[in-house]
């Protein structure tokens, strides 16, 4: 009796654990992972991303690329390292084939596994090939709280997507990321650079669509706000500021 | 051997008196700082680290990533104490202590910080958590290191070890938090000499050896400490043995020559010695096949052709032989022949090995010592990268693991620093600790005297301007087998060229397995007698084979590329009926009539000891200062310049692992040379 | 151990003396005899014994003066084979041990067929005696007629160990691992 | 042998029986005695198939093996363990075997020179 009761007890658990974390197990594990998805630290060759993918910085991103070295001290150039990369990823679109590692490792004269290094530590380095828009939808609390999972849904129901797929025509990937800051725009993703917050689903809808039609749609808050402040208008600073001797004492 | 025990023991009443001065200065020297270890006084030198004054007081702290020879990490927090008037616990690796600390050890707070590691006692078997276990995949790093990633902590010291000891920078941390993994990312070997290091210094046996793996438990084996003799540099090893078989071989710490590490081939080439062995006496019959007999037999032939040469006898000696052996031979052989020949400080490596720390500027020629000395390497490496050494090579453009100037391989460089044209002579006359270090190599080629000649010469000239005065020795050399210097002080001569201008009637191989002559070299009627413990190229071209015991099997004298004599402890018997090398040669003398006046080990010693003291003074070198004379010789020479580029004989990893006849019977040796090939075609080795 | 060897062959000895007594007369009975006194000691001894006796009897129980060097090997029952030809290594067994121990050189071992465990004929190299000085330690092997090395216990150079040379601007010690 | 000499071996020490070296020679000379008394009865008894001269040699050569010890306290021991012997000969505590293993008849000499060692496989 006891035990069944407990069994019940765990399953139901189980499954509100799931319903929590969808891709939970993707993110503490790494040997039960989607290898497409970002958490492999291991490089696995892949049709489109070995050693022998073609990389090599076009001439004006070697321009800019020794312009950033050239803001370090001498015999400092690794720390340039992050830009670099982050410049390979801009110029290849949206991730960083392993050619491109090896290429910033020679340009700035460093062992390529430290620059391996830094491409595993930061989760903006895709370090597998995302479509042309990388969708990042933030579950953590608030957002879920704010209806994240009818985000998840909408995107799901419209290009099929599951965290860490891409679809077939190479357009979009979905990630599911933590906290990326605009809490108090919750819902929020992000596309590529762009946050697009105070998401409704007409909105994803309509952000997937332009996006479809080789458009870019407005990013920022979708309900009609500025930025972050209050959607009902202020509720505080209402009138000017006070002046000096403000609530001080009269005697004083 | 009990001489020295008594020069020992004086030698230890000595220290007490030093230890009580030295307690006494402490007191009144203000350059020491007073810090509590569980309310115990300990005088420190400021910069201490708390771990360190505590060890000094007799307190271990626990750690885990601390290691003393690597950089501090930091990053395991098992060693973090409590100190007074601290509100968080500090981690003792990375903190120095400041003066009048009260550290404890054992408080509380102490243990609490501790118990944030959950591997240390804690922690449940199985999750508590729905999540899966965290598991990590193995990752493939060559034939040497197994690994086991799910046992990884992450203290780095693997990570640490490859990049500041090895200076091979294929080891690193990929990932963060909860996912962070060591490894090399992409699937490669980790390419060094060294890699068998990291084993030992795992703290969770994350990284294990392979050969090593599944076939003893360290409660069944016995440990007799050795000397290695794979290289000139006379690591100090401990053998691991159980029934008659070498399982494993170990680093022990000798901080003037291995310090804690060992070489890959060291370690590892111990499989050979169960393979190809010569296990009982083998005469040639008339068809030209050597056949076993019985050690009579052999020792009759062997002896009637010696009688029978009436002095047309000669003798080549391979790198495996040790002290007693060759003083044996020599006794036997060449009775009348004079000690060593040469002036000592022309052979040896005289700043020795810690003296690398000591310099500022090293010059190879014609020397690879990653592959000919590979822990003589780390010590230029370690200098390199705390003493600001700067390095720089005549010869092939070899990888060092450090940055190393490369003058070219032409050998009239030699000459144009002798006279100062060179661009580098500025930079070479202005340093301070300058050493030059002279591969052996470089003294077989045919103008090889006058090369030497050159660089003594420059070296005499560089002692005299340097800072480092008449007590810095320049000159070096850089010797590849352990035979070598035991070999010149007992009145060898280096070079076979007059055994092959003169063939004796009797040739002696004593392990001389490197092919320096071949049978084709000798007239059909020459006998050639190998003695020796593997069945190699000697064995393959001798008449009579006399089976001797290996390193492992023998208590031999062994005099490193210092002039450091140190001595093997027999861990095995010889296996079936070889027998210890003098032993061997003792008892032929009797057979020849010319019986040699030793039947003991000690009989032996004080016979080596008569030839040359310092082979018997062991653990000590026994420096040598001739350069004086040596460069007033040297100033006679003349001779003809070659025009080939100096080269190196082992310039890859692959030309590392096979240098000796235990070595190329090794089993694991050959799969290391087959993974290093393999990895020539891997393009993520840069 | 000699020491304590002797006092049990004695009590050994005490026993056969007295019977010994009876059975045939040598003159080394009395003296026998005469240290079992001190055990059991009737009280009249002095005035039985005669001066001279009782001279001895005080002398032994004081000290005497020795000036050759302990040698049990006579007495001790080791086989002449693992006396003199024996190495005795004595050393610090590992890195923070503060007793000496004997380590004897190898003897042949094998694996026992049967059960494969490993077999040996000597009977030295399986002991593990400590001590707590090296004079000692050298005394033990010198009384059982052993050739003995000292291996010195390694000293250890002062190292200077420093966090922040990991991120020193100007040097190589600067690490750019994690 | 050097740190032997070198170390100070004057000492003093508890004696076991004998307070000077006369007194020890004594009674080693008595132990012979006493030994070379009984070697008659000794061959009557366990049916030695040796002479009472052959005995005696024997005997001698025993007791010439520990010539060279000097240390009061050994040869006190050994005087002590030699009677042990005799009272357990007297009283007929031992075999005939027992007594016939100082000849060491059925022992294959162990090899002495150094050759003979060499080929046995003993060095």
């Amino acid at each position: 009796m006891l035990s069944s009761l407990a069994r019940a007890l765990t399953s139901t658990s189980v499954r509100s654990v799931r319903n929590v974390h969808r891709s939970a197990a993707a993110c503490s594990d790494s040997l039960f992972v989607n290898y497409r998805y970002h958490s492999l630290l291991q490089h696995r060759d892949s049709a489109d991303n070995n050693v022998d993918t073609p990389f090599e910085f076009t001439a004006e991103n070697l321009k800019r690329a020794q312009a950033i070295i050239s803001i370090y001290p001498d015999g400092h150039k690794k720390a340039a390292v992050i830009p670099l990369l982050d410049l390979a990823q801009r110029q290849v679109g949206n991730w960083l084939p392993i050619t491109a590692m090896h290429e910033v490792a020679k340009l700035l004269d460093m062992p390529r596994m430290r620059v391996y290094e830094v491409a595993t530590f930061y989760t903006m380095f895709m370090r597998n090939p995302v479509g042309k828009y990388h969708i990042q939808v933030c579950t953590t609390t608030p957002c879920w709280l704010r209806g994240s999972d009818d985000i998840m849904v909408t995107i799901h129901e419209k290009l099929g997507l599951k965290p860490g797929e891409t679809t077939k025509d190479g357009l979009f990937t979905l990630s599911e990321v933590e906290c990326l800051g605009a809490c108090v725009n919750a819902p929020m993703m992000q596309i590529n650079d762009d946050y697009y917050e105070d998401l409704a689903v007409a909105d994803t809808k309509e952000i997937l669509d332009t996006l479809t039609a080789g458009k870019k749609p407005k990013a920022g808050p979708r309900n009609g706000r500025f930025a972050a402040e209050p959607a009902g208008g202020l509720t505080s600073l209402t009138g000017p500021p006070p002046g000096p001797g403000f609530m001080v004492r009269d005697d004083l | 051997m009990l001489r020295i025990g008594a020069s020992r023991l004086l030698q230890h009443g000595g220290r007490h008196a030093a230890v009580v001065s030295a307690a006494r200065t402490q007191s009144s020297a203000p350059d020491k700082i007073e810090v509590f270890i569980d309310d115990m006084p300990v005088m420190v030198p400021p910069g201490t680290t708390v771990l360190q004054a505590a060890a000094q007081a007799g307190v271990e702290i626990p750690r885990f990533c601390y290691h003393e020879r690597l950089s501090v990490a930091g990053n395991c927090r098992m060693c973090l104490v409590e100190v007074e008037k601290s509100v968080k616990p500090v981690a003792a690796c990375a903190m120095p202590v400041m003066k009048g600390w009260r550290i404890k050890t054992d408080s509380e707070m102490t243990r609490k910080a501790r118990e944030g590691d959950q591997s240390m006692a804690f922690g449940s078997d199985r999750s508590r958590f729905l999540e899966n276990k965290r598991a990590v995949e193995d990752k493939n790093i060559g034939p040497l290191v197994k690994t086991i990633m799910t046992r990884c902590i992450h203290c780095t010291r693997c990570v640490r070890f490859a990049t500041e000891i090895a200076g091979v920078e294929d080891l690193g941390t990929t990932g963060r938090g909860t996912n962070m993994e060591i490894g090399t990312y992409v699937e490669k070997m980790l390419l060094s000499e060294l890699s068998g290091n990291v084993i030992d210094l795992c703290p969770v046996g994350a990284l294990t050896s392979k050969p090593y793996a599944f076939t003893a438990r360290p409660w069944e084996i016995r440990r007799t400490d050795s000397v290695d003799v794979m290289d000139a540099v006379g690591s100090n090893i401990v053998v691991n043995h159980r029934t008659g078989e070498v399982l494993r071989i170990l680093p022990q710490v000798n901080e003037d020559i291995n310090e804690e590490w060992l070489s890959d081939k060291s370690r590892f080439a111990y499989d050979g010695l169960k393979r190809q062995r010569l296990v009982y006496p083998m005469v040639k019959d008339s068809d030209g096949e050597l056949r076993p007999c019985e050690w009579e037999d052999a020792l009759i032939v062997a002896a009637k052709a010696l009688k029978a040469a009436d002095g047309s006898v000669a003798a080549i000696a391979g790198g495996l032989a040790d002290a007693e052996a060759l003083v044996a031979l020599k006794d036997l052989v060449f009775p009348d022949a004079g000690t060593g020949t040469d002036l000592r400080s022309s052979y040896l490596l005289n700043t020795k090995i810690v003296g690398v720390e000591e310099a500022d500027m090293i010059v190879f020629v014609g020397a690879n010592p990653r592959f000919e000395a590979p822990l003589f390497n780390t010590r230029v490496r370690k200098a390199w990268t705390y003493n600001e050494l700067h390095a720089a090579m005549i010869g092939p453009d070899v990888n060092l693991t450090y940055d190393c100037e490369h003058l070219g391989d032409d050998a009239s460089i030699i000459g144009k620093l002798l006279d100062g044209s060179h661009p580098f002579s500025q930079r070479l006359t202005a340093a301070k600790r300058p050493m030059i270090v002279v591969g052996t190599s470089l003294l077989a080629r045919p103008d090889g005297d006058v090369l030497y000649a050159q660089l003594l010469q420059l070296s005499q000239k560089l002692r005299s301007s340097c800072e480092g005065g008449s007590e810095w020795r320049v000159f070096n050399i850089l010797h590849r087998v352990a035979s070598q210097v035991a070999a010149l002080d007992l009145g060898y001569t280096p070079g076979v060229a007059d055994i092959r201008n003169n063939p004796p009637k009797v040739l002696y191989l004593m392990g001389a397995d490197e092919g320096a002559i071949t049978r084709e070299d000798l007239p059909k009627d020459t006998l050639v007698i190998y003695q020796g413990h593997h069945g190699d190229q000697g064995a393959e071209m001798a008449d009579v084979v006399l089976p001797g015991a290996a390193y492992t099997e023998k208590t031999a004298t062994y005099v490193n590329m210092e002039g450091r004599a140190q001595q093997t402890q027999a861990a095995l018997v010889p296996p079936g009926m070889a027998r210890e090398d003098w032993k061997i040669i003792r008892a032929l003398s009797e057979i020849v009539d010319t019986r040699l006046p030793y039947d003991k080990l000690n009989d032996i010693r004080n016979r080596l000891a008569e030839v040359s003291p310092n082979l018997t003074r062991y653990g000590d070198v026994e420096e040598a200062n001739y350069f004086a004379q040596a460069t007033a010789l040297a100033e006679m020479v003349s001779g003809k310049k070659g025009a080939a580029p100096i080269d190196v004989p082992q310039k890859k990893l692959e030309d590392f692992y096979m240098t000796n006849s235990i070595t190329r019977a090794s089993p694991t040796m050959a799969k290391c040379i087959a993974a290093v090939k393999k990895e020539a075609a891997n393009k993520y080795i840069e | 151990m000699a020491l304590r060897l002797s006092t049990s062959l004695l009590s050994q000895l005490s026993r056969v003396g007295r019977l010994q007594g009876r059975a045939v007369s040598t003159s080394a009975v009395r003296y026998v005899d005469d240290l079992t006194v001190k055990q059991v000691e009737p009280k009249d001894t002095k005035s039985i014994l005669a001066s001279e006796e009782v001279q001895h009897q005080k002398a032994i129980s004081g000290y005497i003066t020795i000036d050759t060097p302990v040698d049990i090997t006579p007495i001790s029952g080791v086989p002449e084979e693992h006396i003199k030809t024996r190495r005795v290594v004595i050393k610090l067994p590992s890195k923070n041990a503060m007793q000496w121990r004997l380590f004897f050189d190898e003897r042949e071992r094998w694996e026992n067929p049967l059960m494969g465990w490993s077999s040996t004929a000597d009977p030295l190299s399986n002991i593990q005696v400590d001590f707590s000085s090296q004079e000692d330690a050298i005394a033990f092997c010198d009384k059982n007629g052993w050739e003995w090395t000292v291996v010195d216990p390694p000293v250890k150079p002062p190292r200077v160990k420093n966090y922040g040379a990991n991120f020193s601007w100007n040097k190589r010690t600067r690490r750019s691992t994690k | 042998m050097a740190s032997r000499l070198a170390r100070s071996t004057v000492r003093q020490v508890k004696p076991l029986l004998s307070i000077d070296q006369g007194e020890a020679r004594k009674r080693v000379l008595n132990l012979y005695k006493a030994w070379y008394r009984q070697i008659p009865y000794i061959v009557v008894d366990y049916d030695l198939p040796k002479s009472k001269e052959q005995c005696r040699q024997k005997l001698r050569e025993e007791f010439e093996k520990h010539r060279h010890v000097q240390d009061i306290r050994t040869v006190d021991m050994l005087v002590i363990k030699g009677q042990m012997e005799l009272k357990e000969t007297v009283e007929i505590w031992k075999q005939k075997h027992g007594l016939m293993a100082y000849w060491r008849d059925s022992v294959e000499p162990r090899p002495k020179d150094f050759l003979s060692k060499f080929l046995d496989g003993h060095e």
